[in-house]
């Protein structure tokens, strides 16, 4: 027993199991029961914004003008509108229209913004003044004159929806890009790679920009629901997508006028667009604790 | 700090004469005029009022003429409401968004802090729960819906308040409860997370160890750090709240600013857009500067030097 | 000399996401009246947890303490409450910590932050309060206390905001003093500035210090009496004299041996200590240093030592090396 | 009179040769200010000459903020230098473009004082020793990388099976180590160690320090060695060099300078550091320095330490002390050294 | 409502506006929301009673000439500005020359209300005009004396009588001439009307008290009348549920058609619905392929249900249109629409209406219908008309016609420059005659947003101009509808208008003319 060991103990372990750090993330958010179950809801209202409007026995623009204004039935599963219009395939209709929105003003987000923002915080000095000062003049003009002025002078449609979005859309992102490639331009790990002789665009690529896509990628589960949210402002103003092609946004907006009456015109849509909401920030939110390494172990 | 606020002043200058020329071409390219009307103006008639308004003259002298008129603080009159100067409409209006806007920003503050704070105090407790359920319905609930919803509740069923106007102190309730929705929400989030994070800070442990209350810990060291994020929004907030009313303004009948922005672009009445782009863009900047304000208050690290390469 | 504080097999643990993490497991040691006691031993092997649950500062969730006892003057703190620990904390307890530049509020005056807790403690007006804080700053050696009574931590330098912590930590008089790393976060000079500063004060005061470092070179300058952790656990005490005249751990021999010496020649290669210190989710059931020791044996794996006596002048050690058998198998 | 318009004779100070007597790296005045604020500067590193012989290591000391970081990231052209010229094998660095910058990288590497930063956490180990040899084209293959990697984390005591994991899941010290096999693999000639210990324990510092002996002489390697931990400087190092204030103020052989401190600085400096023996603390005469380190934006006049030091008089305020060879070898910028 | 200053009660009407009127000067008004205001602060020379007949107002009596082209109007002598200051012929000479005055600033945009006095529109050109007469009084109005008004006309205008409860020819008190700005405050406002001007809060509220001078004031009941401008339907109809309106819907504000099948179950004594002088119809754009094709335009017009729409869409008790004067318009001694029926000039046949689009597509060479896009404004209610009618010709022609809604002067500017395939289209009388509907489609007019030249409908509108014949004109009038809407087919008549309010039960007297512009002047609230 007193006996020296004729071994060495197993010294330099490393517990748990080799994990990239996405794997890592991965595994925090799936264990985030909040989180997934945004994520769930998501997934489930991208699977009916597809097949939602097929295996509705209506289709969502045709008018049944002797059966408007139905409360849900066998028939109607979730009522009809004002024109008779099927609401349940009028609603994952809209929720094509809401998601593409959403996705689309994320897509550029993530393109004009992090390319911006990358360069700004990358460049530095002068370069970095100037760009800002431009971004924060565009910043200051108020968004909904831009918004109104492209609706008016544009067709009101999806796509012009979108490009109103996204033009002080990504200052935003931009700015959030800039403040963390300027933090990481310092790490000792980009130092370092300046040390061994790495190029710009291998920092940039290989250091900066994956090291800031926690920080992106949540600000893009925050851009899609503020972006489907903007959507349905515009509609209550009357700026929205172009019949008989529906938003939950232009959806909510027709049924105000009725909705005391006719309360499921407006309960679905407004519930749908809530939980999209929902959904989305507590994705968000997940992922932002899933990415902070503070909150690891 | 002359040279600061002289710095800040040419750029506050510099940006708003951008934003003039921007918006001044833009609102120019868009079709339409203010005569344009269901009923077509006589030819005679219609070229009399462009010759009145000068907007028969090329577009570069009409542009040159409305800096000139800037610069001697001049915004015109309006086209579309006769005899009435858009500095008057603003002022007129915007008194109505302000006050809405000032309840709206001070039961923000104080709600969303006062839920952050209760949150972080009882983290993962019921408590916190509870708020951060409100948090997050506050940030998925569309404010039209919920202005609509509480208008028609507590407006038209319990006849607890007015539905529509600003007549009295207690029509300010659901208006401001919906402009404040928002706001609410996302202070108590943020001010829930630097909460926690300061609550775990060394100097919170200094105090404690000094053998402070809880209660005193609290709100004498942590909230005014956890405030900090706090101030950052309220910059932002403040503008968007002061902005972005107009659905809210438009469902409870409030004359605010928001509406004639709107109108004003779609009767095309050319001095009130400008006119209202750029008091916006005034506002946007002065929360800005306000932030910075604040800022440099809370927080006396921040100089004011400091804080001129720190933006966003 | 009469005994201020006893702490008896504390064990105290976190709940973490992968289960217990048992910073602190059963910690023995006690502190006289006047006397300054080291407590030495690598990071994480609960230094601070112990400090802190002292004072009762370890945020609970996600801390407990599982066992033990703390007598502090009489008193068991592990069970009293948090009214009565207020009443002690900053009165009787002072505690400076390791990182000047984040444990003073950013947001409050220097003044205002050592007001404070005369204003609780001895009930004193602002303005009698604002007097003593002066006089303490001025003993602290903070030049022009009147001008830096107003200004905010960040006009004040590292060595400074330490003084002012001191100021803070020994404006009521307290009986003890613990100092978690109070220089680790300075240079070299300030650091002897600092240790001069305290030594100064302890005997001026007569306070009993518990000093928590890992620097052996400042135990050696100014402590009576050295504690070694590893692992959360206690494995060597005794007088310094002891402790680094003959170390009677085979940790606290390699933490001497590893130690370059500014005194000695150089050219000697350094000894270090191979291996990494153990995972406190999943302690070791033996002894913790078992695996990063020369002499481990076989019962090193399976069993833990108990902490015995060793020498003369009460040194202690938790090691089978001390065990009868082992002298016998060893030699 | 501020001190940058005192002139020092640096230009033609001849810097002493290291023990081989071959220089591999020559600094010559070289200087690197910050702007900071609208129209200030900060003179983090303030007319720097040494020299480092080949197969040396020139150990650096000084308070926190005195200008070692700058200098070694200087002296690596991480930043350009305000003005001053370092000279690599005869050339100067900074007047490198291309390839020519390209080899150079390779020739010199740099080890971080923080091993939790240094490394980018979303590389695995493989990745992360691998980058040089990424940028600079050095391992043929995939499966020469492989192999290169797997030889350097022997090199430096880590298992292959290490290669697949991230950083995040090692030890400080082990992360170090890590820092050093990547610091290799383009085999340098010389070594900036940036604090590579102080953020690791007492009991870990030895292993990385014997480590960095090891590899010094079975590579042939030069290291500039940045602490302020002076017995493990006196350890490592065959020269040391004290700064204060972006100015170096002593330079010596080490076992001289500890034995013989000629500055009033690093005389305080070292009677300042407690030796771990109560019998050596108890007799003792602690030189206790009063007041803080001045800021580097208004450095005093004069000897930048005339604000701290017992013995300072008033030409100290007025004259800039020239850096002189007071004694063979030992050079010190002290009016009265 | 929780003690507010504004509250209903005894006296008071409540009523909404939705916005700010732009202009209170009876010479620059254009809308029907500052006409509301107007008609309660000013009185013509007539008045119009609820069945749309031409009363007295200021003028008690007048006399037409026998080649019906001079008219002297003969002022009651007790009729008094707010002030105080008699109300003279010489005031209207004034307010009318104001109107037709080419250096006015800003101009009348409703001028032309006056160019049926003679050489009226000669004055009002600009001085850089050939045929611009500067003289003033070479003006077809003269005030005889104090109480005598003559006015000379071009042509023998029967209508002209009813232009005279116009806002534009409203009497203008003199005081203008020396403050340009008169007509934005209250304090400033001089007018002869039932009521005066008490306060105006731009873009919140107006209120009108009795006006003390007025000559019928013995007929004035309501003690004040107060000017919501909430520009929200639902807002609105919770208001008037609340009793914090008396009066809410058309003209200035909207019933949401949603709700009005439920209210006219439950509020069948609040609600009220009444035709009112317009047509809502749907323009072709007949230069543009396909739809400069005849058989093609039958065709969607004859396939869509109307009655359907006005039942199931719009519900507001509109009635199915089949020609372009609307039924409240008068005729010789009738109604228009009653002595020419529009059952004559277009029948919806879904299967004539099939084959008639072959054939067009036939004609015009094209092998299926082309893709074409239906024009709408973002107005409200648009959308579902123009829905329900894609829908339609879905079902029942098998053509897909694309729904585009533009910004209100986006798409005026669009429709004028004829940018289009099909427009929504509306047009609501200006006074009582067919005219006003008959004369928008000249080749010459400026509202003429078809492409439609036709010389034999031209020289109709022309005789019918000349004519003081009324049996004549209108004989004339339904010739040339007959060849826009039968022969041409060139719009797409949808419904005639209707106004869709609520009046709470305790307003009484309150009269909607039919043009439906409400007037309040008599009204009482219990
Ligand atoms: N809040 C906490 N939650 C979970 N584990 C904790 C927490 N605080 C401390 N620990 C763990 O307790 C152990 C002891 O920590 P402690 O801070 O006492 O070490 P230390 O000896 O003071 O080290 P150092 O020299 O680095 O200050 C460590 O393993 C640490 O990870
Ligand atoms: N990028 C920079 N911009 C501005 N100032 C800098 C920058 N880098 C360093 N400095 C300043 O230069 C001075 C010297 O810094 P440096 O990091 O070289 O000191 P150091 O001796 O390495 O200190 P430490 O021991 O704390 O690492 C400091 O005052 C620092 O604040
Ligand atoms: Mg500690
Ligand atoms: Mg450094």
């Amino acid at each position: 027993m007193f006996k020296r060991l004729s071994f060495r103990p197993p010294g330099e372990t490393i517990a748990g199991d080799s994990v990239p750090m996405w794997r890592d993330v991965l595994r925090r958010l799936v264990t985030n029961k909040l989180a997934m179950s945004g994520v769930v809801f998501l997934v489930l209202l991208g699977v009916m914004a597809i097949i939602g409007p097929m295996i509705s026995p209506h289709d969502y623009f045709t008018n049944n003008l002797d059966r408007t204004n139905e409360p849900p039935s066998a028939d109607y599963w979730f009522g009809t509108d004002n024109l008779g219009r099927d609401l349940f395939s009028r609603l994952w209709m809209g929720a094509r229209i809401s998601l593409v929105v959403g996705l689309a003003a994320a897509a550029i987000d993530l393109i004009f913004g992090v390319i911006y923002g990358g360069i700004m915080g990358y460049a530095g000095g002068r370069t970095d003044e100037m760009m800002n000062k431009v971004s924060e003049i565009l910043y200051s003009i108020p968004y909904l004159l831009v918004v109104i002025l492209l609706l008016v002078v544009m067709e009101p449609s999806m796509w012009t929806i979108i490009l109103a979005l996204s033009v002080t859309g990504w200052i935003n992102m931009s700015w959030i890009v800039r403040g963390q490639i300027k933090q990481l331009k310092n790490q000792e790990y980009v130092l370092a790679a300046r040390s061994m002789g790495a190029s710009g665009a291998r920092m940039l690529f290989k250091h900066l920009i994956p090291n800031t896509l926690g920080p992106i990628i949540v600000t893009l589960t925050l851009t899609v629901p503020s972006a489907i949210f903007s959507e349905a402002f515009l509609s209550f103003l009357g700026l929205g997508v172009q019949s008989p092609a529906a938003s939950w946004g232009t959806m909510i907006n027709d049924s105000l006028a009725g909705w005391t009456l006719f309360p499921w015109q407006m309960m679905f849509p407004a519930a749908l667009l809530c939980l999209t909401m929902l959904a989305f920030n507590v994705f968000g939110d997940g992922l932002r604790d899933a990415f902070d390494p503070k909150l690891k172990k | 700090m002359v040279r600061y606020w002289g710095g800040k002043l040419v750029s506050v200058i510099i940006s708003l004469f951008v934003l003039a020329t921007a918006t001044f071409f833009l609102m120019k390219a868009i079709p339409g005029d203010p005569f344009t009307s269901e009923k077509a103006v006589p030819p005679e008639v219609k070229a009399k009022l462009m010759a009145f308004y000068g907007l028969d003259k090329p577009i570069w002298e009409q542009y040159l003429i409305y800096l000139k008129k800037l610069i001697h603080l001049d915004l015109g009159t309006s086209m579309k409401s006769q005899y009435q100067t858009v500095s008057s409409i603003i002022t007129d209006s915007f008194g109505y968004s302000l006050r809405l806007g000032i309840f709206a920003i001070i039961v923000s503050v104080i709600v969303g802090v006062g839920l952050g704070v209760v949150a972080a105090m009882y983290h993962r407790k019921a408590i916190d729960g509870i708020a951060m359920v409100i948090a997050v319905l506050g940030v998925s609930i569309p404010n039209f819906v919920l202005a609509s919803m509480t208008q028609y509740l507590f407006g038209y069923k319990l006849q607890w308040f007015q539905v529509a106007g600003l007549n009295g102190p207690f029509d300010y309730v659901l208006p401001v409860l919906a402009l404040a929705a928002l706001p609410i929400a996302y202070i108590a989030r943020l001010t829930r997370s630097t909460m926690l994070e300061v609550l775990n800070a060394e100097y919170i442990k200094t105090a404690k160890a000094k053998g402070l209350k809880r209660s005193v810990t609290i709100v004498r060291h942590a909230l005014r750090n956890g405030i900090l994020p706090v101030v950052t929004y309220v910059g932002p907030m403040t503008a968007n709240i002061l902005t972005g009313s107009v659905v809210v303004e438009r469902i409870f009948g409030i004359p605010g600013l928001g509406k004639y922005f709107v109108d004003s672009v779609s009767n095309r009445d050319y001095t009130l857009i400008m006119g209202i782009t750029l008091f916006y863009a005034v506002i946007l900047m002065l929360a800005r500067l306000l932030t910075d304000l604040l800022y440099g208050l809370v927080d006396p690290r921040i100089g004011l030097r400091s804080r001129k390469g720190a933006s966003s | 000399m009469d005994t201020i504080l006893r702490v008896n097999d504390l064990h105290v643990s976190f709940r973490a996401r992968g289960g217990e993490v048992q910073a602190v497991r059963g910690v023995n040691f006690e502190v006289k009246k006047g006397e300054a006691v080291a407590i030495v031993g690598e990071s994480g092997s609960g230094k601070s947890v112990t400090a802190q649950s002292i004072m009762r500062l370890l945020p609970s969730p996600p801390s407990f303490v599982k066992q033990g006892s703390i007598e502090f003057m009489g008193r068991n703190l592990v069970d009293a409450t948090e009214a009565e620990m207020e009443a002690i904390r900053g009165k009787e307890i002072g505690m400076i910590f390791q990182d000047p530049m984040t444990s003073l509020n950013p947001t409050m005056t220097i003044g205002h932050q050592i007001t404070e807790g005369l204003i609780k403690h001895q009930g004193m007006n602002r303005s009698e309060a604002r007097e003593r804080a002066l006089e303490l700053l001025r003993l602290v050696g903070i030049p022009n206390p009147e001008a830096r009574f107003g200004q905010y931590p960040h006009n004040f330098s590292g060595g400074m905001r330490q003084r002012a912590m001191i100021a803070i930590a020994l404006s009521c008089n307290p009986a003890l003093l613990i100092a978690d790393e109070p220089t680790t976060a300075l240079d070299v000079t300030i650091q002897a500035q600092i240790m001069q500063l305290m030594k100064d004060l302890q005997q001026k005061f007569g306070t009993s210090i518990i000093l928590i470092t890992h620097d052996l070179g400042v135990v050696a300058d100014m402590c009576d009496k050295v504690i070694v952790m590893y692992g959360g656990q206690v494995v060597e005490t005794g007088t310094k004299w002891d402790i680094f005249a003959k170390p009677q751990h085979p940790y606290t021999r390699g933490l001497l041996r590893s130690m370059p010496r500014l005194d000695l020649p150089k050219g000697e290669p350094l000894v270090p200590i191979d291996g990494t210190p153990p995972d406190l989710l999943a302690p070791p059931v033996g002894c913790a240093f078992c695996a990063r020791c020369e002499h481990a044996m076989e019962v090193c794996l399976n069993h833990d030592p108990e902490l015995v006596p060793v020498g003369e002048n009460g040194q202690t050690a938790k090691c089978w090396l001390h065990h009868p058998l082992a002298k016998e198998v060893q030699a | 009179m501020s001190a940058s318009a005192v002139k020092t004779k640096g230009a033609a100070f001849q810097p002493v040769a290291g023990a081989s007597g071959e220089k591999l790296l020559e600094v010559r005045n070289l200087s690197k200010f910050f702007p900071v604020g609208s129209n200030e500067t900060l003179k983090a590193v303030n007319d720097l000459t040494l020299s480092i012989g080949k197969g040396e290591t020139l150990g650096v000391v000084g308070e926190s903020g005195c200008g070692k970081s700058t200098a070694g990231r200087t002296i690596m052209r991480l930043y350009e230098p305000t003005s001053g010229e370092t000279l690599f094998n005869g050339r100067n660095i900074y007047k490198m473009r291309g390839s020519e910058l390209k080899t150079l990288r390779r020739e010199m590497a740099m080890v971080f004082q923080d091993p939790y930063a240094s490394l980018n956490p979303r590389f695995n180990i493989m990745d992360v020793i691998a980058e040089p040899l990424d940028i600079h084209g050095i391992a043929g293959s995939a499966k020469e990388r492989r192999r290169k990697v797997e030889e350097l984390l022997d090199l430096v005591g880590l298992r292959p099976e290490h290669a697949a994991r991230y950083p995040h899941e090692f030890s400080g010290g082990q992360r170090q180590r890590v820092g050093i096999a990547r610091a290799l693999a383009a085999n340098p000639k010389f070594i900036v160690c940036d604090e590579p210990i102080s953020a690791l324990d007492v009991s870990i510092q030895a292993q990385v320090v014997n480590l960095l002996q090891d590899l010094q002489k079975r590579l042939g390697l030069t290291y500039m060695f940045i602490a302020h931990d002076l017995s493990m400087v006196k350890h490592i190092s065959d020269r040391v060099a004290v700064m204060y204030l972006g100015k170096m103020i002593e330079l010596a052989e080490s076992s001289e300078l500890y034995a013989n401190p000629k500055h009033p600085y690093t005389q305080a400096l070292l009677s300042a550091i407690p030796i771990p023996d109560p019998l050596i603390e108890a007799q003792k005469e602690r030189i206790v320095l009063s007041g803080d380190l001045p800021s580097p934006i208004h450095p005093p006049s004069g000897c930048p330490f005339r604000t701290r030091c017992p013995f300072a008089t008033e030409k100290c305020a007025k004259e800039v002390p020239d850096f002189r060879e007071v004694k063979d070898g030992h050079w010190a910028a002290c009016h009265y050294a | 409502g929780c003690g507010t200053k504004n509250a209903s009660g005894p006296g008071i009407f409540n009523m909404n506006l939705s916005s700010d009127p732009p202009s209170l000067d009876p010479a620059l008004a254009q809308d029907s929301v500052s006409f509301v205001v107007l008609t309660g602060l000013y009185e013509g020379l007539t008045r119009k009673d609820a069945e749309g007949n031409t009363i007295p107002g200021v003028a008690e009596k007048w006399d037409i000439s026998g080649d019906k082209k001079t008219y002297t109007f003969h002022l009651r002598h007790d009729a008094k500005w707010s002030n105080g200051d008699p109300v003279t012929a010489h005031d209207f000479e004034y307010a009318w020359k104001r109107v037709l005055d080419p250096n006015l600033n800003p101009a009348s945009p409703y001028a032309y209300q006056l160019y049926y006095i003679k050489n009226a529109q000669n004055y009002n050109m600009a001085a850089d005009n050939p045929d611009h007469i500067s003289d003033p009084n070479q003006v077809g109005v003269k005030a005889l004396d104090d109480y005598t008004l003559q006015v000379e006309l071009e042509n023998p205008t029967p209508y002209f009588l009813s232009i005279t409860s116009f806002w534009t020819l409203f009497p203008v008190h003199q005081s203008a001439k020396s403050n340009p700005a008169w007509a934005s405050k209250a304090e400033t406002m001089i007018t002869n009307g039932a009521f005066k001007m008490a306060s105006w809060k731009h873009g919140n509220a107006i209120d009108l008290v009795p006006n003390e001078n007025y000559y019928a004031k013995g007929e004035v009941k309501l003690k004040k009348v107060h000017f919501y401008m909430v520009n929200n339907a639902s807002t609105e109809m919770m208001m008037f549920h609340t009793g914090q309106l008396s009066f809410a819907g058309f003209p200035t504000g909207e019933i949401p058609a949603e709700q009005i099948g439920k209210l006219k179950e439950i509020n069948k004594d609040e609600l009220h619905i009444q035709p009112t002088a317009g047509t809502y119809y749907y323009a072709f754009n007949l230069t543009k392929q396909p739809f400069d094709n005849l058989n093609i335009r039958k065709a969607l017009t004859m396939a869509i249900d109307r009655q359907l729409i006005v039942d199931k869409v719009t519900k507001g008790g509109q009635v199915p249109a089949y020609g372009f004067v609307p039924p409240s318009i008068q005729g010789d001694g009738q109604m228009f629409r009653e002595q020419y029926p529009d059952t004559g000039l277009l029948s919806e046949d879904i299967a004539q209406a099939k084959q008639l689009l072959a054939q067009g597509l036939k004609e015009e060479g094209l092998a299926s219908f082309p893709p074409v896009t239906l024009t709408i404004n973002d107005g409200a209610g648009h959308k579902q008309v123009a829905e329900a009618l894609a829908d339609m010709w879905r079902k029942n022609l098998g053509i897909e016609v694309q729904i585009q809604t533009q910004e209100w002067k986006v798409f005026l500017q669009n429709r004028t420059s004829l940018n289009y395939d099909i427009a929504r289209a509306g047009w609501s009388a200006d006074y009582n005659d067919p005219m006003t509907f008959i004369d928008m489609y000249t080749s010459t007019s400026g509202n003429n947003d078809l492409g439609f030249k036709n010389p034999q409908y031209d020289a109709l509108v022309k005789q019918a101009y000349a004519s003081s014949d009324q049996q004549q004109r209108m004989q004339l009038m339904d010739q040339a509808e007959q060849i826009l809407v039968k022969d041409n087919m060139a719009i797409l008549p949808v419904y005639y208008y209707s106004g869709v309010y609520m009046v709470q039960q305790n307003v009484q007297g309150l009269e909607m003319d039919y043009q439906g512009q409400i007037d309040f002047t008599r009204a009482s609230v219990q």
